[in-house]
């Protein structure tokens, strides 16, 4: 059957977008052990700087996600530094209320901004379909699918091969031998944010422009994001890639097998089943387990 | 007769073999040590022995009301019910509590109100800090607070086997210091009828304290029997001292 | 005092250290020799154990040591004892006198929708502030609760005293078996991935119901016989916290309490970690399915879309601002700011805006007063 | 000053997920309001508007219908515009008449009947699917496909009667497909669609993800007629669709025609006040407050019992979104006006009277 | 090298170490002695940045860098450390700086390096990573050379590159623990006991270690347990008791 080849495919370009988000979270996570609820309104922010680059400034895609990029790096940095930095010394528990409540605030000052209602990127902002045999893609999800794979490359590349790469891990460990290594620990906290945000940013109009733009936008992406990050082995930046690839291929392949209805649910069964047959994720990724 | 015996314990972990091949028995009133290079396996068995760890093969046996029972399955809990009392070699305490309700803790799990917790850290030392967070006591003071806390299952049960695991009691503390607490063992040894396994790295503590020694060496047990036996055997000198 | 020390222990060693025979081998074979001290500790456990040795820790006298227990209870425990009545009395003393004053039909709605929240609020911190077992997915239980109330009380149909009652105990049994189910799988998790795999359980929870015909599917149960009163949530609030805190205070609590701050510590002495997770889990979910069984009444109507992450977060907030495990916290929170969200209807298109900023506000406040805005030095 | 006034509630979706329904609802019952005090009120007394947001919440807006009716003693409440929010604030049963603009759920009401508290001025589901589905084999369609947001009431009822309608009127379903609400992608849905040929494909789902569902099914390359209710009466669909050409061989439902007569004077000053066309949902909140100045006209000290009672008498009234009459179950009986989207273009491509909606055998 | 004077440090309303004064000079190995919960950790902590004193001055004068066996000269430190005038840096500057106030980053930066109490190695990265977060602070090109220099020091390191540290056993992140703080080529050493946990024959080779490397003109002061071994290697003990320095 035609079908399943692409439903595949489908999948697979869902899977980027969800990827595309996830790298963020996890990224996030890797260094405060938090769950950066708010990472998915910074995406909407993004989508919207980027929405406004595009149909007010009629700028192309390339300088709207740059722009998305910077303002969100600031964003994150804004949050970073007031929301979460004067809570490291407390549990975890209120550094998640505090993201939830971020991600209220974004939430609705977004709503305040620009109305509820949606708002779409120009027509043919993103270059029309691309066919693939028999299968039609819009571009923009090649174009997802595309700067995934080099976001992921670039982002492992840099966290274990750089400097300061490897400080933003070390801190995420420990952060008073991060100190006694001459670690600056809220930089290196910071330089996470940043990165994490400049990637919402950019997964904010890779998403906005292949769908819309609207306040309560990063919801349900949001919460399918962060299933593939676990999916794929929190705190592991390929695990992130490969879960939300994961996420997207089993919704669409159980969507076409066994009704639609069932597609959401699946994400997170998936979610529960990971957790407890294989809690490292696809890459088994060892934060968070130590030894007796 | 012997209170536990282990035979042909194997663990890995990805392509190191931490515990290899490990067989041993524990008699009843002993005091065991063991002794091996960093990394040897010694806590690894440790584990394996007090049911937080599975063996990948190999049994291991108590002897619980005269009948022997192979306990390599157990949760670790049930274990303490049997009269296991362990240490870990990273402490282990409910930090947000102080000394006293750690102990209080044990007592209430053992279902063993009728121990004084007072007396206890009499016993140990403790009645000064007795009220102190264990979070913010010195790491030698900690230790106690644990072993204190070890001792309810050990010295708890009614009917059970009454076995001490100590993972580098001595780490940390002075030479004085680990003498006290040599003499403190012995003294509950003689008053609880405790059988004591310890893993230590400072010879001479083990020397005073225990009856038998076994050193390991890369998972395997590579010498046992009196503690003068074991320090001069030739390959215990160079796995383990050095020389 | 070196020496002397030494000394001593020389003279324990002589005493208590005689020889054995060892072979060297991998399995140490044992003389079967009786040994010529074990007379003596045979001697030393029945005569100094069971009788009254100097220093034993075994005390006999077992009034004393009730005494003694209650003289000197866990101590965050007594914290929170010396102002149960306090605040149980105030708490009584506020509310009846809300009551009498305000006696239409909104503040009867927003008065049963804070004690709903509160009781929502002591089910979670029993799960999350006493056992440490982070839950995103309260709100599934809750739509246990609702769900199951809400069937019994349409069967019923009657706002009968009877009817009342079996639906909400269907309600608390459906969310306390949903929990243990549910529990049994996904309470082998730790921290960050519990919240997760309960997050995750949470939306499947409400996709099912969803697409659960009998159950009314998206659009709901309706047409429920609207049986709460503010008095019947009052005194379920009060019903869940006076067992929130005796159960904080009781063996389990306590052992659940242990199990919460370490966990391989609490296995050490004969805890069964999982065992205490459960009890923690489903005794909070049950509250929370009693509080879902009342919205049920309050409402009259229930759909999935009550029933979301957003709900859970709520509770979560509560607990966290309140203060996790002190029961009464989190209570007065849920009910603050479920007063908030009455009191922020006037300027709609920012309530959201403020309740967000009074949150972060308040935690970040909260969280970091008295100095501890950097990680107290732990090494 | 109480006496000068009369107090009506609005409780909508003013924030929250269908924020555009209730902002547009509001601005009809804004302008009617206006109206009518600027005309002198009724008897003397003016309309004083009590607005309460509901987040799109049911419980919020059981509990705004609950403060309305018990705290701020207005004399009838209108809305929510969804049937959740409405079901919702029935049940809260708070004693006040609750003129409902916009909800179509068939079973809104607890018991139905002569005693309830709702009047609905629209038409139900029942009707709108039922007309769709006649519409549809006029047409000439054969063969149809359904996709249903699952979560969604709306949705759910309207599927169920125009499946019901079609198959009895000689058609066949092809395939009944769900999607959820939220989401954004339909690829899977739509490419297991694609595998089964059909002439339309009903739609009924609010415009946000209709929008993106007509996009993916034009990128997929799927050309069916596209049949659907009165959600799709938002001007903000043409604007997220994008593509003027998407915009074709659509047919759905609405409460009112653009050409009607009664409506040109209202669309005319709601022009003037808004600088936008007006939706139908601001024309069913504007003959919302008309209805109830209809009714308070009619009684003698406008207490909430006999307004209920008046609105129940409700025949014949030619309100901007048609002619009305208040059945015995307190819903409307109106024409189904059925819209064409060509090229972006609306126009009306038939009216279907609530007689004919119920024979089958007649012809619309 | 080193000068503290009347140095007091608490926490809330503990005070674990009062007026203690002390000096270490360029090269010398002095042991930090005392019961458990006298106080060593503490000193040592706010030697190296991580607590606050109270009050009290520590003064710190920068000598030549300690250069293990390669004998090179100064290595700049990587990232400007704030409020350090740049000149200080110099071997020749010999000026005594005010280190008090600096915080942990700083001093790493002046050549004080602690390994603390409790390992604290980076569970999560590998071994090799550990040691080149331990170069955090170093911007010149033989930081390979040195990760070399460990991996010999400590034999059982290299077998266990490209594990993550927190499957080593206890002794073996204790080493790690030792050779990171290495790594940034300190000019004193903090010790906070490095042999717990050590069997003999690595306490042997990291007290060897410590004498070879004082010869060559690394500071070391160490806390622990006062062994024959220990009382060997240093040059003085100071004994803490209750928080002050027994004279
Ligand atoms: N969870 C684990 N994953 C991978 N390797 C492990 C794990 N646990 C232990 N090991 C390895 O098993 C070996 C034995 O470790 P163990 O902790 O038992 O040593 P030990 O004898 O207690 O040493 P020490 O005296 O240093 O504490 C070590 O090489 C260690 O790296
Ligand atoms: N975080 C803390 N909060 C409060 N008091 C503390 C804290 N850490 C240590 N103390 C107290 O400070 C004193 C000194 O502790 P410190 O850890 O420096 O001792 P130490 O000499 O290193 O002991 P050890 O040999 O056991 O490591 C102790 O009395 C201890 O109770
Ligand atoms: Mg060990
Ligand atoms: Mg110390």
């Amino acid at each position: 059957m035609g079908g399943w080849a692409e439903q595949l495919i489908n999948g697979l370009a869902v899977g980027a977008v969800y990827a595309l988000i996830a790298l963020g979270y996890t990224l996030v996570f890797g260094v405060l052990r938090l769950f950066n609820f708010a990472h998915c309104d910074v995406m909407m922010a993004g989508a919207y700087i980027g929405w406004l680059c595009a149909e007010r400034l009629r700028l192309g895609l390339l300088p709207a996600a740059v722009a998305a990029a910077g303002v969100c790096a600031l964003l994150g940095l804004v949050v970073e530094r007031f929301g979460y930095r004067p809570l490291y010394g407390a549990s975890g528990m209120p550094l998640m209320v505090v993201a939830l409540g971020i991600s209220l605030l974004l939430q609705y000052t977004a709503m305040l901004l620009f109305g509820a209602g949606a708002r779409v990127y120009p027509f043919g902002y993103t270059g029309g379909v691309v066919r693939i045999g028999s299968v039609t893609l819009p571009a923009s999800k090649l174009t997802a699918l595309l700067l995934c794979v080099a976001l992921t490359a670039g982002l492992e590349l840099v966290l274990k091969y750089t400097r300061a790469g490897r400080a933003v891990r070390a801190v995420a460990d420990d952060k008073t031998a991060a100190r006694l290594c001459g670690i600056y620990e809220n930089r290196a906290v910071s330089l996470a944010f940043v990165l994490g945000s400049a990637l919402a940013g950019i997964s904010g109009v890779v998403y906005g422009s292949m769908y819309l733009v609207s306040p309560l936008m990063g919801l349900t992406p949001g919460l399918k994001a962060f299933a593939a990050s676990v999916i794929g082995g929190i705190g592991s930046i390929p695990g992130a890639v490969l879960g939300g690839l994961a996420l997207g291929l089993a919704e669409a392949l159980a969507g076409a097998a066994f009704g639609t209805a069932t597609k959401d649910m699946v994400s997170f069964v998936l979610l529960i089943a990971f957790l407890l047959l294989r809690p490292g994720g696809i890459m088994n990724s060892k934060s968070g387990t130590g030894r007796v | 007769m012997h209170l536990l015996s282990c035979e042909g314990i194997t663990k890995r972990y990805g392509g190191v073999t931490a515990v290899d091949g490990v067989s041993l028995s524990v008699e009843e009133y002993e005091t065991l040590g063991i002794i091996g290079s960093n990394g040897a396996g010694k806590t690894t068995l440790f584990n394996i022995l007090t049911g937080f760890d599975r063996p990948d093969s190999g049994t291991v046996t108590l002897r619980l009301n005269e009948r022997e029972l192979q306990v390599q399955g157990f949760g670790a809990f049930t274990f303490a019910h049997m009269g296991v009392g362990r240490t870990f070699q990273n402490l282990r305490l409910f930090e947000e509590m102080t000394v006293y309700e750690n102990i209080r803790t044990a007592i209430l799990s053992m279902k063993r109100t009728e121990i004084a917790a007072e007396e206890l850290l009499k016993l140990l030392g403790l009645t000064e800090q007795a009220e102190m967070p264990v979070n913010k006591l010195p790491y030698g003071t900690r230790k106690k607070a644990e072993l204190a806390r070890a001792l309810v299952c050990t010295c708890g049960v009614k009917k059970g086997c009454r076995l001490l695991f100590l993972d580098e009691p001595a780490a940390g503390l002075t030479t004085a210091e680990a003498y006290e607490l040599a003499l403190l063992l012995l003294r509950l040894k003689k008053q609880y009828g405790l059988t004591m396994v310890l893993i230590e790295h400072n010879m001479a503590f083990l020397e005073d304290l225990c009856s038998t020694l076994c050193a390991m060496d890369e998972g395997k047990i590579i010498a046992a029997g009196k503690p003068q036996e074991v320090f001069s055997a030739a390959v215990v000198r160079s796995a383990i001292f050095g020389e | 005092m070196l020496q002397e020390t030494t000394q001593r222990l020389n003279r324990c060693r002589g005493e208590l250290c005689s020889p054995t025979v060892y072979t060297q081998s991998q399995v140490i074979p044992r003389t079967r020799n009786a040994r010529p001290y074990k007379k003596l500790w045979r001697a030393d456990i029945t005569a100094g154990i069971k009788d009254a040795a100097p220093c034993s820790i075994f005390s006999k006298c077992g009034c004393a040591m009730h005494r003694h227990y209650n003289n000197k209870g866990i101590s965050e425990m007594k914290k929170i004892r010396l102002g149960v009545t306090k605040y149980i009395l105030a708490a009584a003393a506020g509310l009846l006198l809300t009551m009498l004053l305000n006696r239409d039909a909104y503040a009867a709605a927003i008065l049963s929708r804070m004690f709903i929240a509160a009781m929502m609020a002591a089910g979670l911190d029993l799960c999350v502030g006493l056992a440490r077992q982070l839950s995103l997915g309260q709100a599934a239980f809750m739509a246990a609760g609702a769900y199951g109330c809400g069937t019994v009380a349409l069967v019923v149909s009657e706002r009968s005293l009877p009817g009342v009652a079996a639906g909400l105990t269907v309600g608390v049994a459906a969310a306390s078996v949903t929990a243990l189910a549910v529990g049994a799988v996904v309470l082998r998790l730790k921290g960050d991935y519990l919240a997760v795999a309960t997050l995750g359980l949470g939306e499947i929870v409400r996709v099912v119901l969803e697409n659960c015909a009998p159950l009314g599917g998206a659009a709901g149960l309706y047409h429920i016989p609207r049986f709460t009163t503010p008095e019947l949530a009052f005194a379920a609030a009060l019903l869940c916290g006076v067992f929130g805190l005796w159960f904080a205070r009781s063996r389990n609590g306590v052992l659940c309490r242990a199990m919460g701050q370490d966990e391989i510590a609490a296995a050490s002495i004969g805890i069964n970690p999982m065992c205490m997770k459960l009890l923690a889990f489903t005794l909070g979910a049950a509250m929370t399915g009693l509080a879902g069984g009342l919205y049920a009444g309050l409402l009259g109507f229930i759909s999935p879309k009550d029933f979301t992450f957003a709900r859970s977060v709520d509770i979560l907030a509560a607990v966290v601002i309140g203060g996790a495990g002190t029961t009464i916290g989190p209570m007065l929170a849920a009910m603050l700011i479920e007063a908030l969200s009455a009191l922020l209807q006037g300027v709609a298109n920012i309530r959201m805006i403020l309740y967000a900023v009074i949150l972060i506000v308040v935690t970040i406040i909260k969280y970091t007063k008295g100095g501890r805005r950097r990680a107290p030095v732990k090494l | 000053q109480s006496e000068n006034t009369l107090r009506l509630g609005v409780n909508l979706e003013l924030t929250g997920r269908l924020a555009w329904y209730g902002d547009a609802t509001l601005k009809g019952i804004k302008l009617a309001a206006k109206e009518v005090n600027a005309a002198g009120g009724i008897r003397g007394k003016r309309i004083e508007l009590v607005v309460l947001d509901n987040r799109s919440e049911n419980a919020e807006a059981a509990l705004a219908a609950i403060r309305l009716a018990g705290r701020e003693n207005v004399k009838t409440i209108i809305g929510p515009s969804t049937s959740g929010g409405v079901k919702a604030s029935l049940a809260a049963g708070c004693g006040v008449p609750i003129l409902v603009p916009s909800a179509t759920a068939d079973d809104l009401a607890p018991k139905g009947g002569a005693d309830n508290e709702m009047f609905r001025i629209c038409y139900t589901d029942t009707m709108q699917g039922k007309a769709i589905a006649r519409f549809a084999v006029k047409k000439g369609i054969r063969t149809a496909a359904i996709l249903t947001e699952s979560s969604s009431d709306y949705s759910r009822g309207m599927s169920q009667v125009f499946a019901k309608t079609f198959k009895a009127l000689g058609g066949t379903v092809t395939a009944q497909e769900y999607y959820a609400s939220g989401e954004t992608d339909f690829c899977t849905v739509l490419t297991k669609l694609k595998q089964q040929p059909f002439d339309a494909l009903l739609l009924p789902g609010y415009y946000t993800e209709a929008a993106l569902i007509i996009r993916q099914m034009h990128e997929l390359g799927i050309k069916a007629v596209l049949l659907s209710g009165d959600a799709f009466d938002v001007p903000a669909l043409d604007e997220l669709v994008q593509s003027r050409e998407y915009l074709s061989n659509i047919y759905f439902t609405d409460h009112y025609a653009p050409a009607g007569k009664e409506h040109s004077d209202f669309a005319r000053s709601y022009h003037k006040a808004y600088g936008e066309q007006a939706p139908a949902y601001a024309a069913l909140g504007y003959d919302c407050v008309k209805l109830f100045a209809l009714a308070v006209q009619k009684t003698e000290g406008a207490a909430t019992a006999e307004i209920a009672q008046q609105l129940a008498y409700t025949t014949d009234y030619s309100g901007v979104t048609g002619v009305i009459t208040i059945d015995e179950n307190h819903n409307a009986l109106k024409a189904v006006h059925i819209i064409e989207l060509q090229n972006g273009k609306r126009s009306e491509a038939a009216e279907i009277e609530p007689d004919n909606i119920n024979q089958f055998t007649k012809n619309p | 090298m080193l000068k503290v004077q009347g140095l007091n440090v608490a926490y809330g309303q503990v005070k674990a170490v009062r007026e203690v004064s002390l000096q270490l000079n360029r090269g010398e190995t002095v042991a930090l002695l005392g019961v458990n919960g006298a106080g060593k950790s503490t000193v040592l902590l706010a030697l190296a940045g991580i607590l606050k004193p109270e009050s009290g001055k520590i003064l710190y004068r920068c000598g030549d860098n300690y250069s293990g066996n390669k004998g090179n000269g100064i290595i700049r430190p990587r990232g400007k450390p704030h409020g350090i005038p740049a000149g200080q840096f110099d071997s020749t500057s010999g000026q005594w700086v005010d280190i008090t106030t600096m915080g942990a980053q700083e001093r790493v930066r002046l050549g004080i390096a602690l390994v603390p109490e409790g390992r604290h190695v980076f569970p999560t990265a590998t071994v090799r990573e550990n040691l080149l977060v331990g170069a955090h602070i170093r911007g010149d090109n033989e930081v390979e050379a040195d990760v070399e220099r460990m991996y010999r020091l400590f034999p059982a390191l290299y077998e266990k590159q490209r594990i993550p540290a927190m499957s080593l056993s206890g002794g073996q992140q204790q080493m790690l623990a030792i050779a990171r703080a290495l790594m940034s080529r300190p000019r004193l050493l903090l010790l906070d006991e490095p042999t717990m946990g050590l069997s003999p024959k690595l306490c042997e080779e990291v007290y060897r270690f410590i004498e070879k490397s004082s010869a060559e003109g690394l500071t070391v002061l160490v806390s622990g347990e006062d062994g024959r071994s220990l009382r060997q290697i240093c040059s003085r003990a100071l004994t803490v008791v209750n928080g002050a320095l027994r004279t």
